[in-house]
């Protein structure tokens, strides 16, 4: 069952499908007219609304100061939003992309993350962050990376990342209500991922740091998140016919790490691969083995293995197929998982 | 009164002992308004010859432009940021390059590149997707077209020092858009070019917008060209739609980079007549009349207009130019309708000079299943 | 001879439709020579209360000083950069802040801080080494020292945005350096600033050096107020050694932010007459003689010569300020000399609002390894 | 034994010891020496010589356009060197201190790391950016972090650190030689740490990517670099009494990674810990577990563990012994390897 397919199995009758990137938007609305510190600041996120329109309709209704197109400089926009923070706002930073989210890093790790600590809790920064992140949609370079690494390495930030319609919501509203800077990674290729999720009756918004597992199985546990969700539930389906019966967990926020939901399932399947698009080297995958290697050791039946871009830069639109973790890999890295044992 | 007569005042009040007035020759405030040659005096000392050649080129250009764009309705190009209407901009920045010096492009400046003698299907690579540079920056002394903005600039300016303490003579000129000066590089690229009076020219082409963003949110400056004046160089403003005033003004700068009087800023006043690209929708962030009231100043036009009126402008010339436009576009056509040879295994090649371990096993899974692949 | 009248040119050019000259009110060019008040007529106009406080301002300033030098040797702090010849810069910035105003200091403005009424030890904290930011920035609403060059311009920016937003009187005033200016978040807070119009202050303090870099190899620009008119603000040079000036300046710029008027950037020309830090050799890139030719322009020489020239400095002036300098010193040693009280489990206190289910394992881990080490 | 000790014994008599800070200046001497298309840059690199002296006497001997005191602007700085390098030098980049080198990530991230494989080899960028990181001499905030775990992230940048005198000459000599960029990592606190290695006969240049084997042993590995290699060293000795033999390898490159020097020890030993300063979470020693694990899995005893610094930014100077990986955390995470199975 895909993402979709599962949403729509979930949600009451009657409701028409909404898209990720309609739920964000709805996110951001909902959060403005609750609290009104919440600001929305980035390069067109205004009048444009955003290059793929998340903050669409915002300024209009809330007017051009709490929504801001700011002059083009993503240290100067995630700076400006340390300084509203500390003035009691809550700012919501859109990076048009992961790659212009660089030029915003010293700001990111020597402020925005250390403010809080640095002043002995007297300075907390609630700044969410938005970064639509990684590859699938023809996006040529500096368009497509998958920056997770970077955050997740980085203690004092939250790392975020919804893989349903629900979660972009219900995570995003939960990111903007958190008293710490949370960095929310957008898996642009879901942006137009669909399900009977309805703003009516938005889901209740719970606190970050929860795994969900997707899908229950008992041969191995399929670890991921973001854009890699769809194609793990997939891969699940698929593995069916091989008499694999996959678990799959979506970790929703790579910090907090829950450790615990995942330890759970591993513990019970045995097996575990982890999936993302990120580079395999020094991504968070080989952090998430380390963790639940460590905590599964004697549960496990073969070492826990992961499928992940290749160690390169973010390839060419035409050949980006060839490095996204597809089934076909999910499935093969599966086949290694020592069965014969 | 003097000092020393006040009530009070009994001593010699002395200025800060490090402090020295500046006294750079350089002009310190750029033009009052943009530099313009065509339908003025000064036309009449820009040789016909080099008019000739910028309409030609204008008229090619615009012909470029339509052509890439059509190839994204096509599903040939997976997107294109048109320069129509900023023509004159970029086939200047091309014109005024000697053989040796190197063109710092912008994610927008194709077509500079082309002008530059840059195959089109080169300069087209990155936007079709089947690679990122289509072409080795060193055989036409073109950098890699650059997305993250402002980002080339200290890259000219690097390259620039490194040819002066080399003792090359080389220029470099690096494009920038109105958006682009807002960044971080760009301050520190101007600086370090100031400081090192590297050989470097920076042209700004002030579009009007930052995709949606305009101007007016952008700075609050008089004017970009301004923006010279705390870096120490000379600053000019240029009405970015007339070829002949963006030439002069241009030529003066690689001029001075060129025989040691550092870098110079020039803002080019001019107008992005399409959508950011063909995947954005302009109406959202600006009206009609806007836009119309640019069609008067369309590049082109002011140069005919000028080449009109001198009389240098007969049929034979515009069906001349308009036929080489349409030759070049119909080449471009076809060969961009053919599908790019692509190579998977490409993804590894050029990581590191030498494949690492890990590489090397990648390359290999890779390998293996594009096998199991074609076997099935 | 008008255009028209130009052979060739038969019609009327237009300058590109876009463009409109500024006309703001603001002056496009900063003062010619640093600003100065003491010793010139300008001096008659301050309040001889206002002088006074500042002498004893200036005197406990300089008396800080060496003692928070004193205590690197002592070994009770880590590292001290020192503002003596800078005090005059430091005090004026302190005094001219109402209460709602925030400091944004760098690094190396302990002294303003002070100033201000922030407790020295809290103060020096991040120097001693107990923790980070010793204070709570609310307070007093004095931002955390910055180390990071220039990367708190851009908060000035952003506080100040956001008072303005809600209506409040505040109006924020940010510290940095020469070397400061070079950065890429110096550039970008600047233009944010002007863009927003937002009630912020630049004081940059040249002393001449960063680190060991003179101010020539870190800008080419006339001087560094000229940067101001790339963003479109007014930009004020300033004897930073001459307190009523730079009390002047300050003053006339917060004014305009409050009331409307925006950013305004200010140089002070002062000179750091002792080494980058304790831990730095200054011998190894300035002689004697250029410190030597600043005692002649001490901040507090300056002072004391209008002082006593007007008859305002007697010997009891002088003695209470030493007085009361000598006391805040005395205060400050005692207090530094106490070891500070360490709790390590404060490292994972405030990482987060809640702690993460990692980080108390890590604690736990930590509080059992000083359990272990107590009872052992 | 300490590295010291170790270097001092490993050295011909006669010798006098120099520091690694001696090193490493002798190694920028030697290669510009060697070729003129060396040039070093950075903040106070020239007349100063460093706020380490690491490039002492560099300025005098070879003039100011070769060793030359940039204005302050990380970005520029490497944004500058691209450029020189894209023209035929071999810049040699100083950042001051590791959080320092933030500023510079996007020139770091989109191109440095990048232009060798967007041109299609046509232009390769042989950058050295040294970076002096990590903790342990008292240093105030930002400028203790170890940084790490963002440039092994990064495909297309080598990520060299030496332990030892002589690496940081033979390193350093490769790093500057190599056609690659490479993020040179110096163990702050190490620069004055001593051994008999001579300038006058340095050490031969070995290409970059190969561990080293520091101590042998038998009954587990400690995985380390840079400046917990004495830490480890000293770990072993201590560890004797408890009868354990611990093997140490120092990696040298992070990127690239030895695995089969790290998994030929592992698989001998059948147990091992990563020690390493930066933060555990999502930090290198992730990877190297998860590495490590899949190859060795059968031969393990226990999962492979870590001692690291917390998840926490780097404390003030008076707490950082407590956040540094010592000598008994080391010893309580040997003891944690089920040595009773
Ligand atoms: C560092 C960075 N931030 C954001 C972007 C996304 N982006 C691409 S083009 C553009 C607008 C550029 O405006 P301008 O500099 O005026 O150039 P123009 O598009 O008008 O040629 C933006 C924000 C980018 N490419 N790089
Ligand atoms: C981003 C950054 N780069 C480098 C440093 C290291 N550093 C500390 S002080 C200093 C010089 C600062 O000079 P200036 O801005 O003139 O201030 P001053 O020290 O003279 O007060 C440098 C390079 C830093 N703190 N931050
Ligand atoms: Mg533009
Ligand atoms: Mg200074």
């Amino acid at each position: 069952m895909t993402t979709a397919a599962r949403d729509r199995a979930a949600a009451p009758a009657g409701r028409k499908p909404a898209t990720m990137a309609q739920a964000l938007t709805r996110a951001m609305r909902d959060a403005m007219a609750e609290d009104p510190t919440v600001h929305v600041m980035g390069e067109d996120v205004g009048t444009l609304g955003g290059v793929f329109r998340i903050t669409d309709g915002l300024a209009k209704e809330f007017g051009e100061d709490r929504v801001t197109d700011t002059p083009l400089a993503e240290a100067g926009i995630l700076g400006a939003a340390v300084g509203m923070a500390m003035y009691g706002l809550r700012p919501v930073v859109e990076m048009q992309f992961d790659a212009f989210a660089y030029p915003a890093f010293e700001q990111l790790l020597s402020h925005v993350a250390k403010m809080r600590n640095r002043t002995r809790g007297a300075m907390p920064l609630p700044i969410t962050i938005r970064v639509p992140y990684g590859g699938g949609i023809g996006g040529v370079e500096h368009h497509c990376d998958s920056s997770e690494a970077y955050y997740v390495a980085t203690p004092g930030l939250h790392v975020v990342t919804p893989a349903t319609v629900e979660d972009a919501y219900g995570l995003l509203r939960a990111s903007i209500a958190s008293d710490d800077p949370v960095v929310f990674l957008e898996p642009k290729r879901l942006y137009w991922s669909k399900s009977d999720w309805s703003p009516e009756a938005p889901a209740a918004v719970e606190p970050i740091g929860r795994a969900a597992v997707r899908r229950t199985g008992a041969s191995a546990t399929l670890i991921t998140y973001g854009p890699s969700l769809p194609v793990c539930l997939e891969a699940a389906e698929a593995a069916k016919e091989e008499g694999w019966d996959l678990e799959v967990v979506d970790l929703r926020s790579l910090v907090p790490f829950d450790e615990e939901t995942v330890v759970a399932s591993v513990r019970r399947t045995g097996r575990a691969v982890v999936v993302h698009e990120a580079s395999g080297f020094g991504g968070p995958g080989g952090e998430i083995v380390a963790r639940v290697t460590e905590r599964c050791f004697h549960h496990l039946e073969a070492p826990v293995l992961r499928v992940t871009g290749f160690d390169i830069p973010y390839p060419p639109p035409m050949l980006e197929k060839h490095h996204l973790p597809g089934v076909d890999r999910i499935l093969d890295t599966v086949a290694r998982l020592q069965w014969e044992n | 009164m003097t000092v020393q007569e006040l009530p009070g005042a009994s001593y010699q009040p002395t200025p800060p002992p490090a402090w020295r007035p500046r006294t750079d020759a350089a002009p310190l405030l750029p033009d009052a308004e943009p530099h313009r040659v065509l339908g003025t005096p000064a036309a009449d000392r820009v040789d016909p010859e080099l008019m000739l050649r910028c309409y030609r080129e204008l008229v090619r250009g615009r012909r470029y432009n339509a052509q890439a764009t059509a190839l994204t309705k096509q599903g040939r190009l997976a997107v294109y940021p048109s320069t129509v209407g900023q023509e004159a901009c970029e086939i200047a920045a091309a014109l005024v390059l000697q053989e040796q010096d190197w063109l710092f492009p912008s994610y927008r400046d194709t077509l500079a590149a082309v002008a530059r003698g840059l195959d089109p299907v080169q300069a087209l690579t990155l936007l079709r997707g089947d690679w990122h540079t289509g072409y080795d920056p060193h055989e036409h002394r073109i950098a890699p077209l650059c997305t993250p903005l402002a980002t080339q600039l200290p890259h000219a300016v690097g390259l620039a020092h490194a040819a002066r303490l080399k003792g090359d003579d080389v220029v470099a000129l690096a494009l920038v858009g109105d958006g682009g000066t807002s960044e971080g590089d760009f301050h520190e690229a101007l600086n370090f070019a100031a400081v090192w009076r590297a050989p470097v020219v920076f042209l700004v082409q002030n579009n009007g917008f930052a995709i949606s963003v305009p101007l007016a949110k952008q700075t609050a400056a008089p004017s970009l060209a301004h923006k010279a004046v705390g870096y120490g160089m000379p600053g000019r403003l240029v009405d970015g739609n007339d070829i002949a005033a963006v030439h002069e003004v241009l030529s003066e700068a690689m001029e001075r980079a060129r025989t040691g009087g550092g870098p110079t800023l020039i803002e080019a006043v001019t107008y992005r007549m399409e959508a950011h690209t063909n995947a954005d929708d302009a109406t959202r962030y600006r009206g009609d009349a806007e836009v119309e009231a640019w069609r008067d100043h369309d590049p082109i036009l002011l140069l005919e207009r000028e080449l009109t009126a001198r009389g240098l402008l007969d049929d034979k010339t515009v069906e001349a130019a308009k036929e080489e436009a349409e030759t070049m576009a119909a080449a471009l056509r076809e060969r961009m309708n053919a599908d790019p040879v692509l190579d998977p295994m490409d993804l590894f090649t050029h990581v590191y000079a030498e494949q690492t371990d890990q590489l090397r096993a990648q390359a290999a899974q890779l390998r293996a299943e594009l096998d199991a692949e074609a076997a099935s």
